[in-house]
């Protein structure tokens, strides 16, 4: 049994309007958000999720973090069941940081404030020691003691981001998922925020998610990236492995796509063509496959499977190993 | 025939409120040759995007500009202009976030018709043709059907696409652009950066580039300048500026994004935030956060001087730096 | 579907809050002190003779037969008979509406023509001293009672002039206009300072938008850009504005028809409130509640018409 | 206007800004001059109000027969009424009338239109539908017809007044204070609360309410003057304060068959009036302006 377990998640909302689907007799449209996602990480390990807008990696932490209802699948840590439902002992284990400095801090309360809520609520020291662990906290994201007196406004992003993650660590949790957390602050300041992520995981053995749009900051943070599409999961491989040799031809697409230093853009060229479908209108088969150049005729019919030579090395491409023995 | 399509000198950029004046943009000066792609690189409160608009005249009106500000039509030299010169002469402008930058009760094919029928004249049903020719070239698919579209009907990338469109529906042969690819996915980016590669080529317009990303710059643009606290710090040819940063701060904005092809190594950022413009500090204005910055940094004043062939720095050490291992 | 689809939606929206009026009205007849047949038939009438009146009106009836009974009624056009003068309330609000129609016009038609260009020079002049005026003016207007304005107009205009008569409505058209003519300024300079607010600010955020600066960026300026630009995208707001407004200019005309003595529906009220005429006071009542309604719905389906957002799920 | 527009019944929530946090430092300190002339104007009714008894130099209630409609002398400084009673008198004793209604007519349905508004955005389902639907039909009686109403049915006086206004002026407060509550519902700052298990209630009152209450205290000295221009027109209109109580309003209307003559009578308690609004007007778009965030 893994220590984090997702196992075929999925969920849903419905959008639109009840009425207009009312008039025309129809059941009002549902979007699935996430599409049977299933991975399992161990103690200490780092997964990036990558994808672009809409391809549901947000809703995926959500659901982790119990924050929106999951509508089939399970979720399950260190072998215990997390429904949407969950008890704060348990809640308090998966540990989230957020994307937007300026929205992710109460306006009303000091740092101090802030963090010694955390600590009483969920009774994580003695009354007395309050205050001693707030500071611990400071120090741990390498921040001013001072600051312990600060509201949010007076801070920087960067201070702001790092608030974030003493308030998600002040719960002692297994688990911290960092949803697109540098993606808001300025280029400079991004950086240091990445370097104590990392040194954080070390430190205290977290199992970190991180959740991002660019595939280099992925690269830097994780042991292992998952790349989504329209709520699936398309490739999930060892970072390494998959930035030498991507398998997936979204994958290889959105490596292409990124900017890269010292290279001319060339006049009318991209890597991917078109723009995704709408999630409430899939094609057949494969869903990245209007998009695809290698798209052939099986393509059409059957939507591949996340699979691969291992339980860590998967596609969902049927041409993803066809140089290699697939072990099942 | 000058080469300079146009020419900022000395540009400023106040604002007075509460009896305070700030100056985000202090004293910038900048040239664009004829088919040339500057690309204006900075984070927040550089006053990029305020060098970009004070360039068309769509400050808000509160906002203070001094400076010489010069313009080339066809061949001529390049002679002072008032920003309503060139609004549909010349000069235009796509922004950041397509959705507020189009008018939400206008179907966007009437808004891109609209520069045609001021400026060429045409009568609605010609400059309807024109519209959907314009979409076409920019490529938006089926465009008769999306002329008739709003814009919230339509994706984030097709909206900038119809940005672009009615930007060059007055055929400018200069193109601001401010951040317009920031609030796209990467592979719409990927897509919106290879139509301006194209449009520069069949068009050969000029552009003024402004990204926080010097890597979304270097795949478009031919020279670089690189804003720090209002003013300019470093130019040159992207290559050699990418290969060998005459400014602290250029190398430091390099190392700090985490990059592709490289191994991981430990990424260095920056130290402390950009500044204030409330509160620039004195001398060199990115001394407090510069690894190499000596006394006298801190009462340096501030100008641009030639390293090499078309390349200046602000930096008086510039000998200091390590540079970057790609 | 799309702006079908809301209108069908705004409509069918509307029928639950008829109840819920009709109900409120209803339950004021409930908690009103006092008998409403010894108000009909008098204080000297005898006990048979109340009795008779009550079982006419049903008055011993439970109260939700009274009230599913009232709804009827209120369907069929059937308000009750006014305790007062015996008449049907109907009768009495045809009397009498057309004071208040001619009040509402002329009164919507001078706030219009105040507060629209003073609410565009306010926003084109921002931070400048006419709209510093401006502000200053509204800010007065707000703290004004109606009927004291009303007061100082008859004081300075109607009293020293002579040309407007101090009260009651005229029988001729020139006549009418002449006795409408302060009761409607009044009410203007009542209503106007929040529709020149309101106004102001939203030409102010439509100004300040990028499709602004993108209209301008590629040469449409002057009336262009306000016709093109500008006029669609602060019309909404602004017809927003207006129908709120229905509500308290209704309030206004209620108190400005008593200042001007003008024989109208709000005058009509606030007699039936003083001589404690509760059918009359319950059909004045139902009929200002529906207006609003009416006015409201209008409002939203016009700016659902000139706004290509306004989906159905708006 | 980048959102399609609300309607019309939810209208205002289209003009509400976020403001600053209650607890944001400093932001007490400092206020514009105009909220410090206001509040000097509104502390100055108060005062009258207060010592009434001691600055009136006669009786309000008494009448004087011989003395009738006299015109401003250094005795009476304003002239007496119709009954001879002294009329600054009495527009000082009327302070101590229109000013507790007014703040209470304004106090009782913020207190309770916040509550309520509190709730319907943040429990959302049933709650807010019960909430707004009422919310909606109160809103459809034009602005005070619903209190003419009201006051028939539970008799004159202040009491009824009161109650009324709270039926009626709580819509606005629940309308601003939902809207809000509803924007930050959604910040990232509940959500971390809610992944970090704590207790709704707390979430609620930790949370949300610190965050939009300063809505409520801007809009108060607007409904304050709404209340007290409310009181006055009823008084007006024979509806309010039973005479002989001193009012404002009824002081305008019964002076108004005077004023060919005695001018006076009828404009003065307007020009109070007017006094009181500008400076509680003054006081709530100070505010606005300091606390926008």
């Amino acid at each position: 049994m893994s220590f984090l377990s997702v196992n075929d998640v999925t969920v849903r909302f419905s959008v639109g309007s009840k009425f207009a689907a009312w008039i025309k007799r129809e059941k009002p449209p549902i979007l699935t958000a996430v599409d049977g996602i299933s991975f399992d990480a161990e103690r200490g390990e780092s997964i990036g999720i990558v994808g672009e807008s809409g391809c549901g990696k947000s809703t995926l932490a959500k659901a982790i973090t119990g924050l929106v209802p999951v509508a089939s699948g399970s979720i399950s840590l260190d072998g215990e069941e997390l429904s949407g439902k969950r008890d704060p002992a348990l809640r308090r284990r998966i540990q989230m940081v957020f994307q937007d400095p300026s929205s992710s801090l109460n306006p009303s309360l000091t740092v101090e404030q802030m963090l010694s809520e955390l600590l009483r609520v969920h009774n994580i020291v003695p009354r007395d020691q309050i205050a001693d662990r707030c500071v611990e906290l400071m120090d741990l994201v390498k921040l001013r003691t001072s600051l312990l007196e600060a509201r949010p406004r007076r801070m920087s992003g960067g201070q702001r981001q790092r608030v974030g993650i003493a308030r998600a660590l002040a719960l002692e949790p297994d688990v911290l998922i960092a949803d697109e957390s540098v993606a808001a602050l300025d280029v400079s300041v991004q950086a240091p925020i990445l370097n104590l992520l990392n040194s954080l995981r070390e430190e205290l053995d977290l199992t970190l998610m991180f959740i991002s749009h660019d595939l280099a900051v992925v690269r830097y943070v994780s042991d292992r990236v998952i790349v989504m599409y329209l709520g699936r999961a398309v490739e999930d491989r060892p970072t390494s492995e998959m930035f030498e040799d991507p398998r997936h031809p979204y994958t290889k697409a959105l490596m292409a796509a990124a900017p890269k230093f010292g290279v001319k853009k060339a006049p009318g060229e991209s890597a991917l063509k078109g723009e995704p479908p709408s999630a409430l209108n899939l094609p057949s088969g494969c869903r990245f496959r209007p998009r695809c150049p290698l798209a052939a005729e099986i393509c059409e019919q059957t939507e591949p499977g996340l699979t691969g030579p291992s339980e860590v090395q998967r596609a969902a491409c049927h041409f993803a190993w066809e140089d290699e023995e697939i072990s099942s | 025939m000058s080469e300079h399509i146009l020419e900022v000198r000395d540009l400023e950029v106040s604002f007075t409120a509460h009896g305070q004046t700030v100056t985000p943009v202090d004293g910038v000066s900048l040239s664009v040759t004829r088919g040339e792609a500057l690309g204006i690189a900075g984070e927040s409160g550089s006053g990029k995007s305020l060098t970009l608009k004070s360039i068309i005249g769509l400050l808000p009106p509160n906002a203070t500009v001094v400076g010489d500000l010069r313009y080339a039509l066809d061949d001529e030299e390049p002679i002072p202009y008032a920003p309503a010169d060139v609004h549909g002469h010349g000069i235009s402008i796509i922004f950041q976030e397509p959705m507020t930058a189009l008018n939400p009760t206008m179907r966007v094919g009437d808004l891109i018709a609209e520069g045609p029928r001021i400026h060429h004249g045409l009568d609605k049903k010609a400059a309807r043709v024109k519209a959907v020719d314009l979409m076409r070239q920019v490529g938006i698919p089926t465009p008769e059907r999306r002329a008739r579209m709003w814009p919230h009907q339509l994706s984030g990338g097709l909206r900038q696409r119809v940005m672009i469109a009615a930007a060059l529906s007055t055929e400018p042969s200069l193109l601001l652009c401010d951040e317009p690819t920031t609030a796209l996915d990467v592979s719409i980016q990927d897509q919106i950066l290879g139509l301006l590669q194209e449009l520069r080529g069949s068009l050969g317009m000029s552009v003024v580039f402004v990204s926080h990303d010097l890597a979304v710059l270097g795949e478009l643009c031919d020279r670089l300048a690189i804003m720090y606290g209002g003013r300019i710090v470093e130019t040159g040819p992207v290559d050699e500026v990418f290969a060998d940063p005459q400014h602290p701060y250029t190398e430091a904005l390099m190392t700090s994004v985490p990059s592709f092809d490289a191994t991981a190594e430990q990424l260095r950022g920056i130290d402390g935030r950009p500044p204030d413009p409330r509160a620039f500090p004195p001398g060199c204005r990115f001394a407090p956060r510069c690894q190499y910055a000596r006394d006298e940094c801190r009462s340096a004043v501030h100008e641009l001087r030639d390293v090499s062939a078309g390349r200046t720095t602000a930096c008086i050490y510039p000998e200091l730096i390590q540079g970057v291992k790609r | 579907m799309g702006r079908f689809g809301f209108v069908a939606k705004r409509l069918l929206q509307t029928i639950p809050m008829l109840f819920g009026i009709v109900l409120i009205v209803f339950l004021v007849l409930q908690i009103t002190p006092g008998d409403p047949a010894r108000q009909i038939v008098g204080l000297r009438a005898s006990e048979a003779e109340l009795q008779e009146v009550r079982e006419e009106l049903g008055l011993d009836d439970p109260v939700l037969v009274q009230y599913v009974r009232y709804v009827g009624n209120v369907l069929q056009g059937d308000l009750g008979y006014s305790y007062k003068s015996r008449k049907p309330v109907s009768e009495i609000i045809g009397e009498r509406i057309d004071v208040t129609l001619w009040l509402m016009g002329s009164g919507i038609l001078l706030t219009v023509l105040i507060s629209v260009p003073l609410g565009v020079i306010g926003a084109l002049r921002k931070d400048r001293a006419a709209d510093h005026v401006i502000r200053g003016l509204g800010l007065v207007g707000l703290s004004m009672p109606p009927f004291w304005t009303g007061v100082i107009l008859l004081l300075l205009v109607a009293i020293p002039t002579g040309w407007f008569p101090a009260g009651g409505f005229g029988e001729t058209f020139p006549d009418k206009v002449r006795s409408i003519f302060l009761p409607a300024l009044t009410l203007a300079i009542a209503s106007s300072p929040f529709i020149i607010r309101g106004l102001r600010a939203s030409i102010i955020s439509v100004m300040e938008s990028e499709y602004i600066s993108t209209a301008r960026s590629i040469g449409v300026a002057g009336g262009r850009l306000v016709r093109r630009f500008v006029l669609r995208n602060s019309a909404g707001p602004a017809i927003t504005l207006l129908a709120i407004e229905m509500g308290y200019l209704l309030f206004g005309a209620v108190v400005i028809e008593t200042t001007f003595a003008l024989p109208g529906l709000g005058q009509g009220l606030v007699l039936a409130a003083r001589g404690r005429d509760l059918p009359s006071v319950q059909g004045y009542t139902l009929l200002f509640a529906l207006a609003v309604v009416v006015v409201y719905l209008v409002s939203d389906i016009v700016t659902a018409i000139l706004d290509p957002r306004v989906e159905i799920e708006a | 206007m980048t959102e399609p527009p609300a309607s019309a019944f939810d209208a205002v929530t289209e003009v509400v800004e976020p403001l600053a946090p209650l607890a944001e430092p400093g932001i007490w300190k400092k206020m514009p001059k105009k909220v410090y002339v206001g509040a000097a104007i509104v502390l100055l009714y108060m005062l009258v109000a207060v010592f009434a008894p001691a600055l009136a130099p006669y009786d309000p209630l008494e009448i004087n027969p011989v003395d009738r409609l006299a015109s401003p002398s250094a005795e009476h400084w304003l002239g007496t009424d119709e009954l001879g009673r002294d009329v600054l008198s009495r527009m000082i004793y009327a302070a101590r009338i229109d000013i507790p209604i007014g703040f209470l007519g304004a106090l009782l349905p913020a207190i309770l239109g916040t509550v309520l508004g509190a709730l319907a955005g943040f429990y959302g389902k049933w709650v807010d539908t019960v909430i707004m639907r009422t919310a909606d039909v109160v809103q459809a009686f034009p602005a005070y017809i619903l209190v003419i109403v009201l006051v028939f049915a539970l008799g004159q006086g202040a009491r009824s007044i009161i109650i009324a206004f709270t039926v009626l002026a709580w819509v606005i407060y629940t309308r601003i204070i939902r809207s809000e509550v509803l924007r930050v519902k959604d910040l990232d700052y509940i959500h971390a609360a809610q992944v970090a298990g704590l207790p709704r209630l707390r979430i609620l009152r930790v949370h949300v309410i610190p965050n939009v209450i300063n809505q409520t205290l801007v809009y108060l000295p607007n409904d304050i003057v709404f209340a007290t221009l409310g009181l006055a027109a009823f008084s007006f209109l024979g509806l309010g304060i039973p005479p002989p109580t001193p009012e404002w309003g009824a002081m305008i209307a019964e002076g108004q068959p005077f004023l060919r003559t005695n001018w006076w009578l009828a404009t003065v308690p307007g020009l109070v009036i007017v006094g009181l609004g500008l400076g509680l007007s003054l006081v709530g778009e100070g505010l606005e302006e300091r606390l926008r965030a």
